[in-house]
Order: C-alpha cells, then structure tokens, then sequence
C-alpha cells in the first residue's frame, strides 16, 4: 500500500490502462504540454507522446464529439473536461450523442468513452464556475455516471470507467485532488454501480458521494458523541444507482439522509428519497431529508458562499430531526 | 485568406466507363425508386415519425461513393441515399422505416438513425450539424491507426450555422485530420433559403475561416461529384488534412413528408427539375455510351423489382419483440 | 368564451402582448416568413412585421444568447425553439447566462425573456427527437419552467411567462397544439406558481402536467368506475413548485400518485415525491409512486415506443398498488 | 472571401490631444496600479476564487473606451482593466473583488463578474465565449431601438475556437447587428500558444467565414487601438455592419494568479515588456508633447492614492448580510 494523492490515483489509473490498451487516449484542455489545469495528467504526455495526450483548442462541444466517433471506431477516449461547468456546451453531444448511439444504432456501435473532469464547486469562484452537473446526466439512461471519494475509489472506479464499453461520465473534485489516501501496489477494479458502505451503524443511514463523504464524515464524529451510530454509505455510482444497498441500509436503520452538494431540484437526491420512500415506506421511522445546497446560483462572498453548502452543521440538524421521531 | 493549397485538377480516379456510369445510373435510380415506394408507405401510415426524401440529389451521395466505397460515412436525418449508395440493402433500410425488428437498427432507430456497422454506414442522426464533430473522430482513429482512410460526413447548408459544425472545422484542420466534409447546399433549411439563413451564400467560404481547403461546385452531374470528391478524398487520404465541399444541388421534395414546400418561388423547382441527376446521366450513356431504350427500360425493371422487393421483406418483417425492449440501452459489459 | 386551439391561444397570448408592449419580439427558425414549423406564430410576420417576427438560422445557441442580451437591455424577447431538443446545443446560454446574469450582477440585470416551444416527444421521432428536458431547466434556481394542458391555462400562462421579469422556459407538446378549448373573450392572466385542481377527489391525489393531463383524466374514468375517487393536481409551473396545493390534497386523500412523460430519473417526479414524503410523512397511507417513461432511450417502433410511455393502464395500476395499502 | 468592404482608414475622432492623451495614460496606469493592488490583496487571501489580471494589456481597453464612452461593453473573466475604462470606480471594483456588499455586483459576482449598470458594463462572464452571443442581442435592441450605439464584447483568442463565437459572427453579419467584436490576442489560452489551438494564426481570418468585415493590428500603442476601435465604431454605428477586430496584444502575468506562466519561451517575456503600453505612451508624452519627470511622478501620486483608497474603501467595507442570500435569485415580480 502506497499513500498517494488522489490526483496520483487517477494518474495510475488512466496510465496504467494506457499501458495496456493502445486504443486510449486522453484528450483536453492543457491536458498535455501544461501537465492539467490541475496536474492529474502531469507526466503523461512525456510517457504516451503527442498522438495519445492531447491537448485541445476551447472547442468543448467539438472534442467531445471527436471523441465520440473514436469511440465508435473502437478507440477508448478518455475526453478531460477543465470543469464540469464547461461541459455544458457540450451538453448535446453527452446527452444525444453518446448517451443514444448506441440505441440508435439498433446495438452496432457501442461508445467506450471517459468523460472525466472537477465537478461542483471549489471556492469562491462565483456562479457559473460552481455547478454540480450529477443530476443533469444521471438522468439520462445510456450514460453511467460515477464519482469517488477516496483516492482508493478514485482509482478502481477509473479504471473500471475506462473498461467500461459505455460512456461513462466520471466527476471528481478539484478540492481532494491533493488529498492522500492508501492505495494497494497490486492491480484492482472496482465495479460501477456498487455502493460502499463506509462506516456501519445502525440509528441511521446517511447517503452521499463525492467529497461531501469528508463533511457527514466529520458530522458523523459529533453524532456519535451525541450517541447516534450512523451508517454512512458512498454512493459511488449514481447511475446505475445501487438502491439495494441503500434499502438495505435503511431496513436495518429505519432512518435516512442524503447529502449532496448541487442544487436540490430534482437533483440525484430527489431520486434516492423516492425509491427508499417506494421500498421501505414499512421500515421508515421518519421522512427521508435531503441536506443540499441553498436553492440559489452560488454566490462569490465568502460569507454568502459558506451558507450555501451542505455543512456539518446543517448535517446533524437534519439527522437530529431524523431521530426525534 | 490565403488557402495555402487547393485540390489538384484531376483527381486519382480513372476516367469512367459505360459500365461504371451505368451503375451510378442505377444506383441513383434505386435511391430514388426506393424512396417513392416510403414516400407511398408514409401516406399509408406504414413509415411513421419524421421522413425526410433524398430525391434530386442523388447524384451527390453516389457520386461521393465511388471513390470511398471503404471509407466511413456519416450524414444528417435525410439519409436513404447516403446509406443505399454506401451499400445499406434497400431491404434492411425499408424494414428500418416500417420499424420492424429486421430493419439495418432493428427498429430502434427508423429513418433519421440509418445505421449499418457492415457497411462502414455511421448512422443518420437528428440534432443538426451535431454529427459533424463525430466525423472528426472517426479521422482521428483513422490517423492513429493509419488506416488510409477518410471520415465522409454529409450535412446541409442548414448545419453550416452551427457552432458543432464550426468547432469540428476547427479540430479537423488543427489536428489535420482525414475528413471530407460534405456541404449538400440545396438552398433550403426547411423552408428558409439560404440567402435568409446566412449573409455569406457561398458556404465554401465557412473554410476560410480556418484555413480550410475548399471548394464549391454543382453536384447535379454525378460524374462531377464523382471526380471532385476523389480529389477531395485523394487529398485527405494523403494526409493534407481536412477539405471542405460545397455541393450545390436541390431537393425536389418539401423538406419532409409533411412539408407542402410552399415557399419556393414560382417556377423554381421546374427549372430545378431540368437538373435532374437521373436525366443529366441519362443523356449522357445515351450520347455519349450509346445506351437505348431497351436498357434503361431494364435497368428500370431490375430496380423496381428491388425496390419492390424491399417494400415486401419490410412488410413482412415482424415487429420487435417487446421482450428487447432494454436491450438497447447500455452495451454489455465484459466479463 | 370561444373554443380555439392551442396553438391559437399561444398566439393570442403573444399578440394581444406584443401589442401592448413594443419591447417584445418572437424570434426562432421558421417563426416568420414559414408561419412557425406548428404554426403556432401563423399570421404574425404580417401583423408586426420582420423586425419583431425574426426567422434564424440553426444557431441555437446563438440567439438564445442574442435574446438574453437583448432582454437584459430591457426588450423582451420570446424565443422559439422548434423543439425543446434542439435546445440543448443552447443550454449552456440557458442555465448559466439566464439562469445567472440577475445573481451574478448583484440584481442590476434582469432578464425577461421566454424560451419556447414543443417539449417532449411527438410520436415515432426516435430518441434524439422526444426528450423531456423539463428537470433539465426546473434544476436551476433563476429559471421559471412553466407548462400547461389546456388552451386556457396555455393562454394565461404565456401571458404571465412574458410579463414576468426573469427567464421563463416554457413548455409546449407538438401533440396538443390542434386540441381545442374555451378561452374567455376578455383578458386574463394566470399567475406563475399555481397549481390547478382539475378535478376534486377524496381518495387519491394524482399529481401531473402538461399533456399527461389527458391520459391521467382517462385514467380517472376508469378509476372512478371502479370506485376509487381521485384528485387531479396539473401543476402548471414545475418553478416555482406549488407545493402546498400538492400537499393540502395529500393530507386530505393520504395517498398520491405522480405521473408525467420523460426519464424517471431525478426527473421532477422524484421532486414532487421527495417534498410530499417529507411534508405529509404521517398523513401518507402508501409509497408515492411515480408513472413515467421506461427508462430507455426512445425507440422508433411503434409497439416499442408505447411501452415506454405512461399509459392509462400503467397509471390505473399504480394507483390500484397505492389503494391496496 | 470577397471582403465587401473594409474599414477606412481613418475615424472620425480629432487628432489626439496632450489632455487626452495624458488621461488615457493615466487611465491605463490606474488599471495596472489596481491590479497590483489586487494581485496583493489575493497573495494576503483578501481576494479568493480566480483573479486574472489585465496587465499588459491595458491600452486594449483604455483605447477603446474613447469612442464607445456611452456604448454597451461586454467582457470575459479578465476584465478589471475594461470595467475601470468604462468608468466603473475602482472603489466599487475593489470592494467586489474583496467580496463586500459595496461591490459593484454587491458581493455576488468576484472578480470573473463585474457589472455596473450605470456605466453600461454589462458584465464580466466566465464561460468562455458564452457572452459573444449576449452582445448581438444588445446590438439587436440598438437597431431596433435606434439608439445609434454599438455593443462592444472583448475576449480573447482562445474564445475563437467556441461555437458560441461562431454563431454570433453568423447572426451578426445576418442581421447587419451594431457590434465591434474585439479579440484580444494576447497569443495564449491560459498555457497553450495560439498555434498550437488553431490552425489559421490571424484570427482576424475567422469573419472571412461568414462575410465580416475584419482588421488585425497590434494594440501595445493606445493611440493605435483609439484610432482603430473609432473606425470601427463608426462604421457599426453607421448601421454598415458588425466588425471583427483581432487586437495583437499580451499579458504581463500568467492566466490567473495561480498560474507561474511557465510556458514561455525564454525572453519571451522580457521582449514583449519592451513594447509594455505605459512605457510606449509615456515615451510618446515625453517626445512629442513635452511631459516631464514632474508631470508623470504628478499622475503617479493621484492614481497611487485612487488606488489605495479603493483598497481602503473595500477592505474596510462590510461584507453581505447574510439576510439577503435569497435576494438575487429572481427579480421581483411587478404587481
Ligand atoms: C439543432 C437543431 N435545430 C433545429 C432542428 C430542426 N431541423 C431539422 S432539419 C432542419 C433544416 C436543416 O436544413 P439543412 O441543414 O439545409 O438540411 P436539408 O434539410 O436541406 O437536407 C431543421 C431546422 C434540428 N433537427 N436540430
Ligand atoms: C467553455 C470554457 N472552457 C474552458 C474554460 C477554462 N478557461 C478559462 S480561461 C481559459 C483560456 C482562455 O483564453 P483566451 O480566450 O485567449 O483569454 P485570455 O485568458 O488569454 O484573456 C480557459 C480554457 C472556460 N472558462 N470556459
Ligand atoms: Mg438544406
Ligand atoms: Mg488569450
């Protein structure tokens, strides 16, 4: 086991796959000669060269279509997006392009595609660089959608993106790129669409993914000293979404909340309070609370912004309401 | 600006043969027969959804085949021709628009998603110019690879206002990617002529701006668009990057099977008509290649049969099993 | 009263204001010269002219960004897409300029302007053709999402979306454009953010909008005839969410069903049920199930296509499901 | 392409004064002394998020200001230096780069969102490109207005890869829209050089696509861009159409703070300093209209004490009331 920083995992995975599979090949924004807009390609254009780490002109929509057809000719792009946020004009090709071919296709052409990149907010950075997209391709069936906490899952799950022969929208975050975390020296995979049970217990089932794992983490802290033993379960993919292990979850808990960062609105919480209502509406002792960001577009001030975001103590608020029922 | 090169003369091709113009001939007829039989189907209820005719401008489709028969092609929702003159059976394309379970995308897809793997044939698709990026990729993999191949991607001058179509111009010419982009000008976006679509109506120029290799000509003449798509295609097969193509030519349709195309001016579409691929290489293998009335009648009785033919197997095809119905979502994963 | 068609009564909505307020224009591909692609503008190139009835080019993204320019200058454009699909090429304009520009400005630019057009699925359109983009906007605090079933809340509806100061996505069905309804002679407006009760029950609170209206009131009949007593809630503005109309009938029937067209997956269903799972918690005799496409991507097929979309029979055993309870 | 036209070759603005001048260079030195005030306060964490400075750039923005004073401007993230030309106090600036409820944006927008009605800058955005569109709708309600203003939108040269660009070149040269679109080559996206993010370097090129009338010159001499950006407003303003302007320019720092601007080649950097727009228009000050050491150390005083008393004004500023977090969502509904 290594200590390595998530953005080192990442590096492995998609290295490590690269090494195997000529067909791979990473392309974005800065990926290349600048070594990432956030480092996690640092070294690979000197290992793979300039056919197979790409950097790219501004042309989001463009590049994610390139990639596309790649795929669709049995290459196995791996589309980098500075942010999230400017995946949105390229929102058509995810959404009708590589989410539909291979429907449209009657089942011919498959599209082994990554789209990979920050999601959600870093700080301070305003409205329109604040956007967590989760709900708005989970929503689409032909697309898997993933996310990670741990520099452990950051790594298994890519890899297994990258297998994937399904376009596979991978989210991280730019704020746990340099956080570390142990990661084995031998070969692994993690499935998508499994959960991860990330501390048992039994009062209470919380549901997240993504770093707000850190938040209800710490918030975790105070409510077992408060003497409320919370189960916490990672999501991880979001699509397909592992209900089983959450119904599961609240069977034996009889309680839930879900914490995510992005706008509540039909966000991928919506989504899990609905199919734990319909399962366990027997078992379920109280409502199923959602902690989320404030309804309004992210604001810049620092003061404004904090409010805005599921925090810790707005975590045990909910799980205190929760209890007393 | 200053286009650093432009496509040589005379392309790679040979010069054509009776028997080879005689094909195109018939391939040209195929497409259209066929698509008067879903134009019948349409108005009976057995093709449903959007049906959007190729008919007037065959000559571009089966004139860009010849020379990239091994190629991959790519086009918009107005795809019959494109697929029948990339090899698509006219029976597996009809079944496709009855939605039966034999159609080429086994009735998921119907007529503005054509796909056929076998054929190199990537697929109709539906959101305007949001195909022309995946052309770029197609090139990409054929760089890499070095295949030797080209990416063909037909669009309208409709798409040519679209930022997909300007980005994919962009990543084409910068990477010098194996692309023929195909620019079918025939004046319309549904029912908005082009001079009211764009200040600039010769579309070639979109090339300009980004230092791409272009050239505009009338596609009418399938052996026109046979020989300047084989130099487009030579060039890009040469690896001197991306060409643009503007192809002007005309729909004698309305846009789709639901347009009554009022909006052309009086007296347009029978000017138009006197361009008419089918007649301009008709009188050629008459004038020129010395065939008679009894061949054309022959060629016309072999392709009705098949166009026929292809009415009765989409007909007689069963719908898809419902049980299918989520297989078409995600791909396998593999063990 | 008059009884005239949808399309008539959007029309009406919009001449009666363009009449009234100088500062608006219809703008869209074929909206002028073609009479719009449904015919809904049809005589309006004539009456105001091409300075206020604007065909485009297929640039999407480019004027829904020209219309919010123009609207933060005070016109007031309506923009037409052809389809709501096509609106996805111009999302980004969407959610991050007209959903931000009024935050992002501190308040100083408001930007009043309508997005219009056909949403959903017409019939055998195949799957790039009948999305449902409504939680795709209804996401996004800054926008409005507002939709409508009849000619008279059509009417009402359009007529609030164009004096309302912010963006308003509002959605229309290809399907309904030629069904007729009363419209009174005299002016009316309907207020943004209210539901409507179209029909008054006691056993059960059918929650839906747009034209599933239809299939859920031919649900109803069955229903009733087998004795079951439902209420109908339209709610006409996805955003603002009417939510206590929703939940005064939850309370009163303790049982609810949500039913609308497009993929399940954090669409605005898993909303709804989420809201009323925590309001009504005591009061809920039965899961809140939701009725909604399968979620596939659309097929062509006809036979294929029925399956995936709501249905009278599928609506008619959710609520016999939420009645056994 | 056939350029119809091109922009004259002189304005109609007077020849340049030593008053105006002098303002002009002073209007650039406030720009510089700001930033460097500000690019402070975010290594001292007072500024968060992304903070791009101008520096280097200053005579684009102060330039152009001279003919467009009462016109609509619209920019990217790195528009400090277009929002004080425009007359928007440093002050208010400052206080929303410190995130305070004086902002100009009152707090909500940071650094990437400054907005100031009052001045008509509508606008710092931060996607790129996305805003290209925004101003052809200002340009719209011009024209229909008859207000004989013109919208001016700046961004740079990686914005001219985005479909976005694109299609409001297309839809401005349709329209004859009163638009001077002014791209800011400064020769980098944040760490990649224009030639390495298109094929066509003369960005100017990319109007020829759709018809526009277009001009590139370098922008280091702030009488050059006055004069230039004047032809060009006058012939929007003329309702003769949108015009393309490719400024040549460059930026002094890396893209944002965060950046050390490593990709340079070396001396690149020191070369390009020597045409820095504050040495290039003090020199002209000094040469041809006699300013003396006195004169500058004068104007340096006054901008160094305006620049401090905008950091005092923000930093001692209150930050947003937390009552007010759900006031800028919608815009109150009119009774
Ligand atoms: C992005 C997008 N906008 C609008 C439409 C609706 N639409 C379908 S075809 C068409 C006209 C396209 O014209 P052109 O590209 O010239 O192709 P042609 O139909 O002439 O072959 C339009 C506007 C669409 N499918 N996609
Ligand atoms: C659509 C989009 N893609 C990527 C980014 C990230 N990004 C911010 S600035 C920038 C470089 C822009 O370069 P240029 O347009 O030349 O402007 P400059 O920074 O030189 O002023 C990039 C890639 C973004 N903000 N928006
Ligand atoms: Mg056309
Ligand atoms: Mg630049």
């Amino acid at each position: 086991m290594a200590m390595i920083q998530i953005r080192e995992a990442l590096r492995q995975a998609m290295q490590e796959e690269m090494r195997r599979d000529e067909s791979i090949f990473l392309m974005g924004e800065e990926v290349a000669h600048y070594n990432g807009a956030y480092k996690v390609s640092q070294g690979m254009l000197e290992e793979f060269g300039e056919d197979r780490v790409v950097d790219t002109p501004i042309s989001e929509n463009g590049f994610a279509g390139l990639g596309i057809g790649a795929a669709m000719v049995g290459m196995r792009p791996i589309i980098e997006f500075m942010t999230w946020n400017f995946s949105l004009v390229a929102y058509d090709q995810i959404v009708n392009s590589a989410a539909k071919i291979y429907q449209m296709s009657g089942g011919q052409y498959s599209v082994p595609i990554v789209f990979r990149g920050p999601n959600g907010p870093a700080e301070n950075l305003g409205s329109q660089h604040s956007t967590s997209v989760e709900s708005l391709f989970a929503h689409f069936p032909g697309l898997k959608v993933v996310t990670f906490a741990t520099a452990y899952d950051a790594k298994g799950l890519l890899k297994a993106a990258i297998r994937d022969p399904n376009p596979v929208v991978f989210l991280e975050s730019e704020m746990t790129y340099g956080i570390k975390g142990e990661v084995p020296d031998e070969e692994y995979i993690i499935e998508l669409g499994k959960a991860d049970i990330k501390r048992s217990g039994t009062d209470v089932t919380l549901i997240t993914w993504g770093k707000q794992l850190f938040t209800v983490q710490k918030a975790a802290e105070s409510l077992m000293a408060q003497g409320i033993d919370v189960e916490i379960v990672d999501l991880r993919s979001l699509r397909p979404l592992d209900h089983e292990t959450v119904f599961n979850s609240v069977v034996k808990t009889g309680r839930a909340v879900v914490i995510h960062e992005g706008f509540i609105f039909a966000g991928v919480g919506a989504e899990l309070v609905s199919r734990i209502q319909e399962a366990c509406f027997d078992v379920l002792q109280a409502p199923v609370l959602r902690v989320t960001n404030r309804d309004v577009p992210q604001p810049y001030a620092t003061n404004l912004e904090k409010l805005v975001y599921p925090s810790e103590d707005r975590i045990i608020a909910a799980v205190q309401q929760v209890m007393e029922r | 600006m200053s286009q650093s090169e432009s496509l040589p003369a005379k392309s790679s091709l040979p010069e054509i043969s009776a028997t080879e113009l005689t094909a195109l001939y018939r391939g040209m007829l195929l497409i259209r027969r066929v698509e008067e039989l879903a134009a019948k189907a349409y108005t009976q209820r057995k093709i449903l959804g959007f049906c959007h005719l190729y008919i007037g401008q065959e000559s571009v489709a089966v004139g860009a085949a010849v020379s990239t028969k091994d190629d991959y092609w790519m086009a918009a929702y107005r795809e019959h021709g494109h697929a029948m003159a990339k090899g698509v059976s006219p029976k597996a394309m009809m079944a496709e628009l009855f939605g039966r379970a034999t159609g080429c995308s086994k009735g998921q897809g119907g007529s503005m998603h054509i796909f056929d793997k076998a054929h190199k044939f990537m697929g109709g698709y539906g959101i305007v110019g949001g195909h022309v990026p995946l052309a770029t990729g197609v090139a990409w993999a054929i760089k890499q690879r070095k295949e030797g191949r080209v990416a063909v991607v037909f669009f309208g001058d409709g798409a040519t206002h679209q930022g997909a179509f300007f980005e994919a111009l962009c990543l084409a010419q910068l990477y010098k990617l194996p692309v023929v982009f195909i620019c079918e000008n025939n004046f319309y976006a549904m029912g908005t002529p082009l001079h009211r679509q764009s200040a600039v109506t010769s579309l070639k120029f979109r090339a300009d701006g980004v230092g791409m290799v272009s050239e505009q000509f009338e596609g009418f003449d399938v052996e026109v668009v046979r020989e300047r798509v084989a130099a487009a295609s030579d060039f890009a097969r040469a690896g001197k990057g991306p060409v643009l193509l503007e192809i002007v030519t005309y729909r004698h349709r309305g846009h789709s099977m639901s347009d009554p195309a009022k909006y052309r001016p009086d007296g347009e579409l029978d000017e138009k008509k006197k361009s008419d691929p089918l007649a301009i290489t008709k009188a050629r293998l008459t004038d020129d290649f010395g065939l008679v009335d009894a061949d054309f009648e022959a060629i016309t009785d072999d392709v009705e049969a098949e166009a026929q033919a292809a009415w009765t197997f989409a007909h007689d095809s069963p719908i898809p099993d419902p049980a299918t119905l989520y297989d078409f979502t995600y791909a396998p994963t593999e063990a």
